[in-house]
């Protein structure tokens, strides 16, 4: 019970990427924040939302965010110095176990669990590729940290302003046979996309959903997975294509 | 292993095993309920529905204290008219239990005219919620406004009306003067008002301030109740409130309850995991020589 | 490490700390009441004495549960006369409250007539006792019956007034009434009216059957009645239920306390571990920048 | 908290040594009960008394006890197959780490936990002189089973009726200064005797005290050694005299 406790955040760095996007440095101390976990950032005076962070490394939690509504406003207004409160980690991560191919395929701010996925592969030596699908290239978020890496990056902006034109989804579709698994994070119909190219094409691919997360420990309901019965705060947010289809997401 | 029979009987509804979701726990959506019938459960309860949907408090809705949990969901839910939505997924033999909430005599048999015409077994009244004004403790503080709702509610309605208690200093007279109205049974025990301020912050968790206390903290004060209101009325009874391992199933058994709701148990454990509370209780009465639950229902009041 | 100013004030008296003995702990003895004293409590608090000695329960008298510890000892105690004798071995600076327990005016305020010729500092009024009929709860559920019993001691009594109070449907309202009465101050709260039944033998452990629980499982309810009463009169309050970390303390003191009675907390421990309370919340002050307790009194209150 | 609870103990057997002198041997599983420690025996229509066994081995608990009340008269009539309930263990043990020469002296009943004790001597070799104090020869209880295990065994009755006529205490004044540690339980009027000698000689001494215990684990105060702060429950009931002094004892 007394498990889930917050823990007080220092804000280091609060960068804006672009108008809406914003990278948040907080140092924190919380154990086993692997990637795909989420944690719960509570501002007191508003509201706790869920966050996927973008790195957690030496104390140190990125929160990739994008501002959509009040409490990410708030947030895009924290400087350094400043404290929020965060509890977690929550739900259950990639599972990064498999030695092979990886193809990492974010859109939007979906990416940030994705980058942070790619460091633990880095650091284990396996080979991926790693996507990234914005609007334009103001949006650019993580292409040279991945490079930086050591892996493949590739850049998709919707307006054809920096890399490739179009979707990450359209790489998928081109390239899927070449890797072992896929992990992609998104936006609803994103993760649809990808959802059926993998599950046609029979490839690995575990993809964190996202719905409204309220309690984040598995008792509300308000985040289930229509039709399936599953709940994104403690069955996911990573749910692998096969157990999605086998409780009927395809509905 | 041999094999006991853990079937029960609740107001003439026969239930697999004693098992019951309790109202609030994933049980607002179809495969919701779907899920949580596979699992195993003898019975389940919906989330308790108002007259209109309701959008529930701001996170935080839930906090972790040392001894248990408290929410203020706030009577989140699809509204009344969801219920035939809900069950849509459950199949034939599936027994539900409906809850209801509202503010009014009215509010409350407009949606017990609606359970009414829909496949639940049993309509239960939360007359007990701890953290919305006008909805929960505000009525049953109230013995003879809950007796109108009371009343609003058995007058009309076809089915089994249990009603949801609270901790109340009066609760025993109530049950005494539902029970003439023509109650069947209760449900016992809602989470108790309470709250937890974060250490970090210095502030209060929930964003509703105040919530209901649930879980391990409440279990001795559950099985008081349930073991006071058996051995005065010897009638239908569901024990909730803290059920934690199965040695709690069979206390709640041994005060009198013949179902068992299972509610906090499940914060950060899936439904599947109900299986290993019926495995224990189903062990504990092979090896203890009890070949059915009525045979340990109210085994421990002392006369 | 540097230090911080741990004194508070009650009603006008100094304490060194917020730590005070609760009600019911290692108590009874005049050399157990200097032991607690001599571990640094800045108050103790007496066993709740009757007007004629009492043997209490048989045992078991206590019960453990997951989440909290069970008891009815049914207020053994050795009498209001033995007061003089209960105090002969502690230091003149020792600060006491005397708790009183009775059924009726006349027995509290024969009580409190000797309590005030005795050294103690502030007397207390157990009127929520869970489980000894006519001497707890049964009073304050009566709240006419209630203030005469209030009103027999403060208006005889030179020394500041504390209702212990109990979970109830209507304790503000009683709250808001012993303060047009003159109480000083209220300690929140008693022991809440439960139960266990014990697994191996499916009989109730207390010989009692019922009795009052305590510990981590109350603690977030005592928060919220410290709260709600802080936050509506600001008075002294002794908040007591649960303490079994500093955090604890510190959570009572946000919510509005000034004094925090330690009671569970002793439960296999003895009282010389209270100074790792007293350590931690020292710690937590001089970490976060509080000079004095008064700086965090009632910091949680949302306006 | 969920610590403290009861077990189902089994009759095993329940034998009279004499008319009101009984060795109860329970079926239990109970870990870590150590020569001094108390468990709670609990019979439910009753009352719950404490008990310091006489003995545990491989899942048997011996209970000797000598018929006083209610309680101790309803455990005289238990027979075989028949079902209490015990919790524990509760309280400080004697410490038997010290390597030298002990005393092991018991009034009455008071011999229970000290004939334990000399099994853990006996186990770590160390030597041990085993005094038992009783009414009559009819009352012996331990000497046979302290011999059994090499340990020296004297007898003193009270009427002479077999071994040394008097009291153990006697003993304990002619021999005081050939021990390195002494062990003593026995009646209060005992344990004082003995503390005085111990106290005035300056021989390490171990007292196992008794009182009424209530509650057990150390809040109802029920217990208190008077003058001294000491509670038996938990600050015992194994006290040494030194402790004994400094709180008071002599008071
Ligand atoms: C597991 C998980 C991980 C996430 N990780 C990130 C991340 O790393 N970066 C990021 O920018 N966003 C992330 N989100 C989404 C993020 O939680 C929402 O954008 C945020 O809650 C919006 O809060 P708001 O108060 O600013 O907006 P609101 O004004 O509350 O709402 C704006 C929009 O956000 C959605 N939303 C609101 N509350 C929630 C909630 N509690 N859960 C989910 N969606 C909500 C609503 O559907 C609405 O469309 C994640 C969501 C989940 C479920
Ligand atoms: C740590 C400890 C270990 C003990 N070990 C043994 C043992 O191994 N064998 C044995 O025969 N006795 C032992 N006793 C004493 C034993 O507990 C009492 O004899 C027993 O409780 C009497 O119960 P009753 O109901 O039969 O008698 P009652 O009718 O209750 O009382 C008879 C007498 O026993 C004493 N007594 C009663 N209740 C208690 C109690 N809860 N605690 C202490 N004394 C009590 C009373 O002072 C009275 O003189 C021990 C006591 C303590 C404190
Ligand atoms: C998150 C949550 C939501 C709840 N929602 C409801 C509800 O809608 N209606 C109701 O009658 N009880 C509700 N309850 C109370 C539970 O049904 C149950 O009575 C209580 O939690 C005690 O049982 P437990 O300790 O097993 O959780 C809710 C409890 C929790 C924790
Ligand atoms: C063994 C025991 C004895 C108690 N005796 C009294 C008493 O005599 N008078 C009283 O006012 N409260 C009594 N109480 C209640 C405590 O003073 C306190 O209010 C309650 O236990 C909650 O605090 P805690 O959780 O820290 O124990 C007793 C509690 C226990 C556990
Ligand atoms: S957010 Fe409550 S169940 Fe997932
Ligand atoms: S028996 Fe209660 S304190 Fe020792």
């Amino acid at each position: 019970m007394g498990k889930i406790r917050y823990r007080r955040a220092f804000v280091k760095e609060n960068i804006e990427v672009c108008r809406d996007l914003y990278h948040l440095y907080l140092e924190v101390d919380m154990k086993n924040v692997e990637p795909g976990h989420f944690i719960m950032v509570w501002i007191p005076e508003l509201e706790e939302v869920p966050m996927a962070p973008s790195l957690y490394r030496d104390g140190v939690m990125r929160i990739t965010y994008k501002v959509v509504g009040e409490t990410t406003k708030y947030m895009s207004g924290l400087s350094i110095g400043d404290e929020i409160f965060v509890r977690g980690p929550l739900g259950k991560p990639f599972d990064l176990s498999m030695n092979g191919r990886y193809l990492l395929i974010g859109g939007g701010v979906g990416a940030a669990p994705l980058i942070y996925a790619a460091h633990r592969l880095a650091e284990k030596n396996y080979s991926f590729t790693y996507v990234e699908g914005v609007p334009n290239k103001g949006y650019k978020m993580f292409i040279q940290e991945a490079i930086s890496m050591g892996g493949e990056a590739i850049l998709y902006t919707e307006d054809g302003s920096e890399g490739f034109s179009g979707l990450p989804t359209d790489y998928l579709r081109d390239n899927i046979n070449d890797y072992d698994m896929v992990l992609a994070c998104g936006p609803e119909a994103f993760n649809k996309a990808v959802y059926e190219l993998c599950r046609d094409s029979k490839v690995n691919c575990q993809i964190s959903m996202e719905r409204i997360v309220k309690c984040g420990v598995g008792v509300c309901g308000s985040c289930v997975i229509e039709e399936t019965g599953l709940l994104v705060c403690l069955d996911g947010p990573v749910f692998s294509v096969s157990m999605l289809r086998e409780k009927g997401y395809d509905c | 292993m041999s094999r006991a029979n853990l079937e029960v009987e609740l107001s003439g509804v026969k239930l697999r095993n004693p098992l019951i979701l309790a109202s609030g726990f994933v049980d607002d959506d179809p495969s919701l309920l779907l899920r949580a019938w596979k699992a195993g459960f003898g019975a389940l309860t919906t989330k308790s529905l108002t007259p209109k949907p309701r959008e529930g408090y701001k996170p935080p809705i839930i906090a972790f204290t040392k001894a248990g949990y408290l929410n203020a969901v706030g009577l989140a839910n699809p509204g009344i008219e969801s219920l035939p939505h809900l069950l849509s997924k459950l199949p034939e033999e599936a027994k539900v239990i409906v809850s209801l909430a509202g503010s009014t005599p009215e509010d409350f048999r407009y949606s017990s005219e609606k359970a009414d015409k829909a496949k639940v077994d049993i309509i239960e009244l939360n007359l007990s919620c701890p953290h919305v004004k006008g909805m929960g403790m505000d009525i049953i503080h109230d013995i003879s406004y809950s007796l109108e709702v009371i009343e609003s509610v058995v007058s009309t309605s076809s089915k089994p009306v249990f009603v949801k208690l609270g901790l109340t200093d009066t609760y025993l007279s109530l049950v005494s003067r539902a029970l003439d109205k023509g109650v069947s049974g209760f449900t016992i025990m809602n989470t108790v008002r309470a709250m937890a301020i974060d250490i970090e912050s210095l502030k209060p968790v929930l964003s509703n301030v105040f919530g209901g206390l649930s879980g391990p903290a409440i279990h001795p004060i559950a099985v008081r109740m349930v073991y006071e209101v058996y051995s005065e009325f010897s009638i239908p009874i569901i024990g909730v409130g803290g059920v934690d391992d199965w040695t709690d199933v069979i206390e709640f058994i041994a005060a009198g309850a013949s179902g068992v709701g299972i509610g906090s148990y499940l914060f950060l454990r899936s439904v599947e995991k109900i299986d290993v509370l019926l495995k224990g209780v189903e062990k504990f009465m092979v090896d203890r020589g009890f070949s059915s639950i009525s045979e340990i229902r109210g085994i421990a009041i002392k006369r």
